[in-house]
């Protein structure tokens, strides 16, 4: 039986980057998607033919182009919003991404719900977008944080979780998928305790909507934040979906044009959602990116994109744990998503990171924006592999190969 | 597009029907839509089966909007309340015989909208873009 | 004497969508670059590339796309630097748009700098993004905002000015150019004025970095202003320009990856500028493209630029002025760039907009996001041609005649 | 990039060179690149005429910045403290003889920014990236 159910070839020839020759003869191995995917012709002909013929700003115009602009804009609101099984597609507004997202939600609903004392809970494998955007709201209304730890296994611990809301915190933030251990979090039994427990809860779906079939109601979440680069899309593009009734009792985020209804030298009323939260000229073309992107990976299909990720990722942990002196953080195989940090004896991943890279084979080595799981891990840094639907188990083999090597030249 | 302006719809904008104010009137609602400034409001009488027996609009803005307020009013003679509720936004592209992009869509549905939630209180209408 | 001196055939070859029919048999007259520009093909062609072969997260990478993308986006900020005369390219902060770089100065400076009673001088013909930010600002700390107003000739009221000045605002904000009337206002006069009187100024660059040579230093703002979209760069991608000394004594703006030096569970300490002002994967793509138009623009010379727009305003004010029932509002020609509103008796706007549309004329029509300076010109909406480099004398008479044909239809 | 790890950084990260701490120094300062985790600590004693007579660097982190150390220490010896303030990024990378990155220059650089900071409190060091 065939390892891999995806056409790979069809796929491969989709993304022009996976062509490209680090150096002549040496081609690219691409095993940093977590940081940001490559991108499909489809999503940069959709991009391209925007601005060739329907450039215009959006909303307030009148003219062809205008209209047009505002159609295909509009248009990719409501396949996102499918994509995620958002119910109205007023629940998607667009910001540049989950970074963005996530301090979003901190700077008005953290801002006009949280008083002195209140609690935040945020877990300890959070990338620092669902960490310090609390840690400054913290900072500014004198809230306490307490920390969801990862246990040694890498998951999160749920038994200190279900201490931590006997506390009655008032808001929860996790993600969904770890983009250090992989490790997929179960996150609708935990939103759904949450809720019980009267919290709101801010999941950071930046790994997981890219990569495995997401319905933000199934879910449960109340804010669920991601980027539009980490799954096909463009740069400059990004998510937050929110229940409607939250997003309309908020205050609005940026000030400025679109965002509201009237305004007087003396004051403004803002707008509706999602038009309330987006302020300025939007994001255009990026939007329309990330919607040719949701397309493409629709016609793929969620469920074979993970499963054959999940796939890569067996396959990998079985050939990185034969290496003499290498250490592969978080969990089992099935518990996780495609991604593996590890660190090998006597060799700095940025070392690592280097000599793969002669052989094409590109990696991270860093802390990857999650330094408090870095210190909890008891590692300066990790390098990382991760994978997507373009990759192919003959590449995990040349990362295997190649650390081999990194491990020969630095015995 | 071309017939954006159709002659009858020029018309109506030039030569409003039903135009003024009533006093006294059983219904007045008024609304606007700030973004291009249009101001819509309608006056009803209605008999005691609260069938339309007068009605007149006033206001100011655009001829898709002055023109499918004018047309309106000629619509709703003599109909009654529940089956005012019934007018859709087909009705008045209909009534307008012509095709609208999303924002002069919001000028041709503003009336319809003060006639409902003046009618009804009906404040769940959505501005469908 | 031919009017124009920049090549009109080829430059116009460079933009895909001038080349676009509205309808079979009717080209696009675009005259609503005052809401976004037209790309030419070598920023598309500069992102194009950038996805196909470079495409890769920036900052902390250092397999080689890591490093080549981060060679391009920071190559970027440098050329935007220069283009617009600031010292240290650190001062170049990557944002959304105009409005969202103005939102960050409300959001950092103005709530680490301001306090209640404390005023604040935004002018009367501001675009919504330099004035809401300023309105929630001070609805948060109870500040005072005080109003420029506008002189019946369309410029700003510079008595006034004086007298404002006298009760020692913290922060003055103005735009270098209206976008409605056109007004060019003496920034670099304001400036100065505002430093003596001890308050720091913003300065709205969003139609003036498009259209005119622009050295920050000579204006001698505190902070700069403007999007790359209204300047044939992409969307999503806008620039803040601040003192360096301004920027480093400013609490970061939103929270997360790239913006930390060090984060712990219980903490962060920010990083250097411009990095502290740009959390989260950036917009990086834009920021290429941006830098790709900048080189354009200054293939063709801002200064050349300027004046084949000065000669199509003057142009254009001649031929409007003499249609029936017209008004144009703002200041003479040589006060002005590229752009002109008006009305016409007894027709709105908005179908002057639409019948214009029909002969693939595209104008604007509405409050333009400035509804107090309408408010002031006591009209609820106007009509809006802008001029750009690619714009010619023959499209002026296109608008010149369509505007007749739409008085003609509606007497 | 093919000889970034020549043989003698191999050998200079495996063997370092005046590895250890001094205990008293007359210099000492230690300093750390967050983003990877490196960290150079410098010791130094000078004479009289403020020429290096014993350093030592002690620490942890990439082959790239401990080799660069070790490099640098074998290159101070006997050199005075004004002669070190000349020292560039340029002679570092002459040094170790290869082309590197924005991030690798990082590594490469901070023995020697350790170095000035300390010998000089040189607080404008700039992390050129
Ligand atoms: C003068 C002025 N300021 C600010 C803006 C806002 O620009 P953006 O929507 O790109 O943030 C505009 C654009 O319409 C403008 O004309
Ligand atoms: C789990 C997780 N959350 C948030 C982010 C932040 O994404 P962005 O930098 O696009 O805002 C990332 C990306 O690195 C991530 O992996």
């Amino acid at each position: 039986m065939s390892l891999v159910e995806l056409d790979s070839g069809k796929i491969r020839a989709e993304f022009p980057a996976l062509s490209r020759e680090i150096r002549p003869g040496v081609p690219l191995v691409y095993l940093d998607t977590t940081a940001t995917s490559q991108k499909p012709l489809r999503v940069l002909e959709a991009m391209e033919r925007y601005y060739r013929w329907h450039n215009a700003n959006v909303h307030r115009g009148i003219h062809t182009l205008a209209e047009e602009a505002t159609a295909e804009f509009e248009g990719a609101r409501t396949k996102i919003a499918e994509f995620i099984g958002a119910q109205d597609s007023r629940e998607v507004i667009f910001t540049r991404n989950a970074t963005e997202a996530i301090n979003l939600v901190a700077k008005t609903w953290g801002s006009s719900n949280l008083k002195e004392g209140d609690r935040i809970v945020v877990s300890e494998m959070e990338h620092h977008s669902n960490l310090v955007p609390w840690q400054m709201l913290s900072a500014e209304q004198g809230l306490e944080i307490n920390v969801l730890p990862v246990t040694e296994q890498g998951e999160l611990d749920l038994r200190e979780w279900e201490r931590l809301l006997n506390k009655e915190p008032k808001i929860v933030c996790f993600t969904h998928m770890s983009n250090v251990l992989g490790t997929l979090n179960p996150v609708a039994e935990m939103c759904a305790q949450a809720r019980d427990a009267g919290a709101v809860s801010v999941v950071d779906g930046a790994q997981s909507a890219p990569h495995l079939p997401v319905d933000v109601r199934a879910i449960g979440a109340d804010f669920f934040a991601f980027s539009g680069h980490k799954m096909c899309g463009p740069t400059g593009g990004g998510v937050l979906w929110g229940r409607a009734k939250l997003l309309n009792e908020m205050p609005p985020f940026l000030g400025g044009g679109d965002m509201i209804k009237r305004v007087q030298m003396t004051g403004f009323e803002p707008n509706e959602i999602p038009y309330k939260f987006e302020a300025g000229t939007p994001s255009i073309c990026e939007a329309i990116g990330l919607g040719a992107a949701v397309e493409y990976l629709e016609s793929v299909g969620m469920e074979s994109i993970w499963k054959h990720e999940q796939e890569l990722i067996s396959y990998a942990l079985e050939g990185l744990g034969e290496i003499n002196g290498i250490t592969v953080y978080g969990p089992e195989a099935h518990k996780r998503g495609g991604v593996a940090s590890f660190t090998l004896e006597g060799v700095h991943p940025h070392d690592i990171a280097q000599v793969l890279d002669r052989d094409g084979v590109a990696v991270r080595a860093g802390h990857h924006c999650a330094m408090p799981l870095h210190t909890k891990l008891n590692v300066v840094a990790t390098a990382r592999a991760s994978f997507y639907l373009y990759n192919t188990q003959d590449e995990v083999d040349l990362l295997v190969e190649g650390i081999g090597r990194v491990r020969d030249m630095f015995r | 597009m071309d017939d954006m302006y159709r002659e009858f719809i020029l018309d109506h904008y030039k030569n409003p029907r039903h135009h003024g104010e009533l006093d006294p009137a059983d219904i007045s609602y008024q609304d606007d839509n700030p973004l291009c400034g249009d101001v819509i409001r309608i006056d009803l009488r209605v008999d005691k089966d609260n069938r339309i027996i007068e009605s007149a609009f006033s206001g100011q803005g655009c001829a898709i909007s002055q023109a499918s307020a004018s047309m309106l009013m000629e619509e709703i003679q003599g109909k009654s309340l529940d089956e005012i509720k019934e007018f859709s936004r087909e009705d008045i592209l209909q009534m307008l015989g012509i095709e609208l992009g999303p924002v002069r869509l919001k000028c041709a549905m503003l009336s319809l909208k003060v006639l409902k939630v003046g009618a009804y209180g009906v404040q769940d209408w959505v501005d469908d873009e």
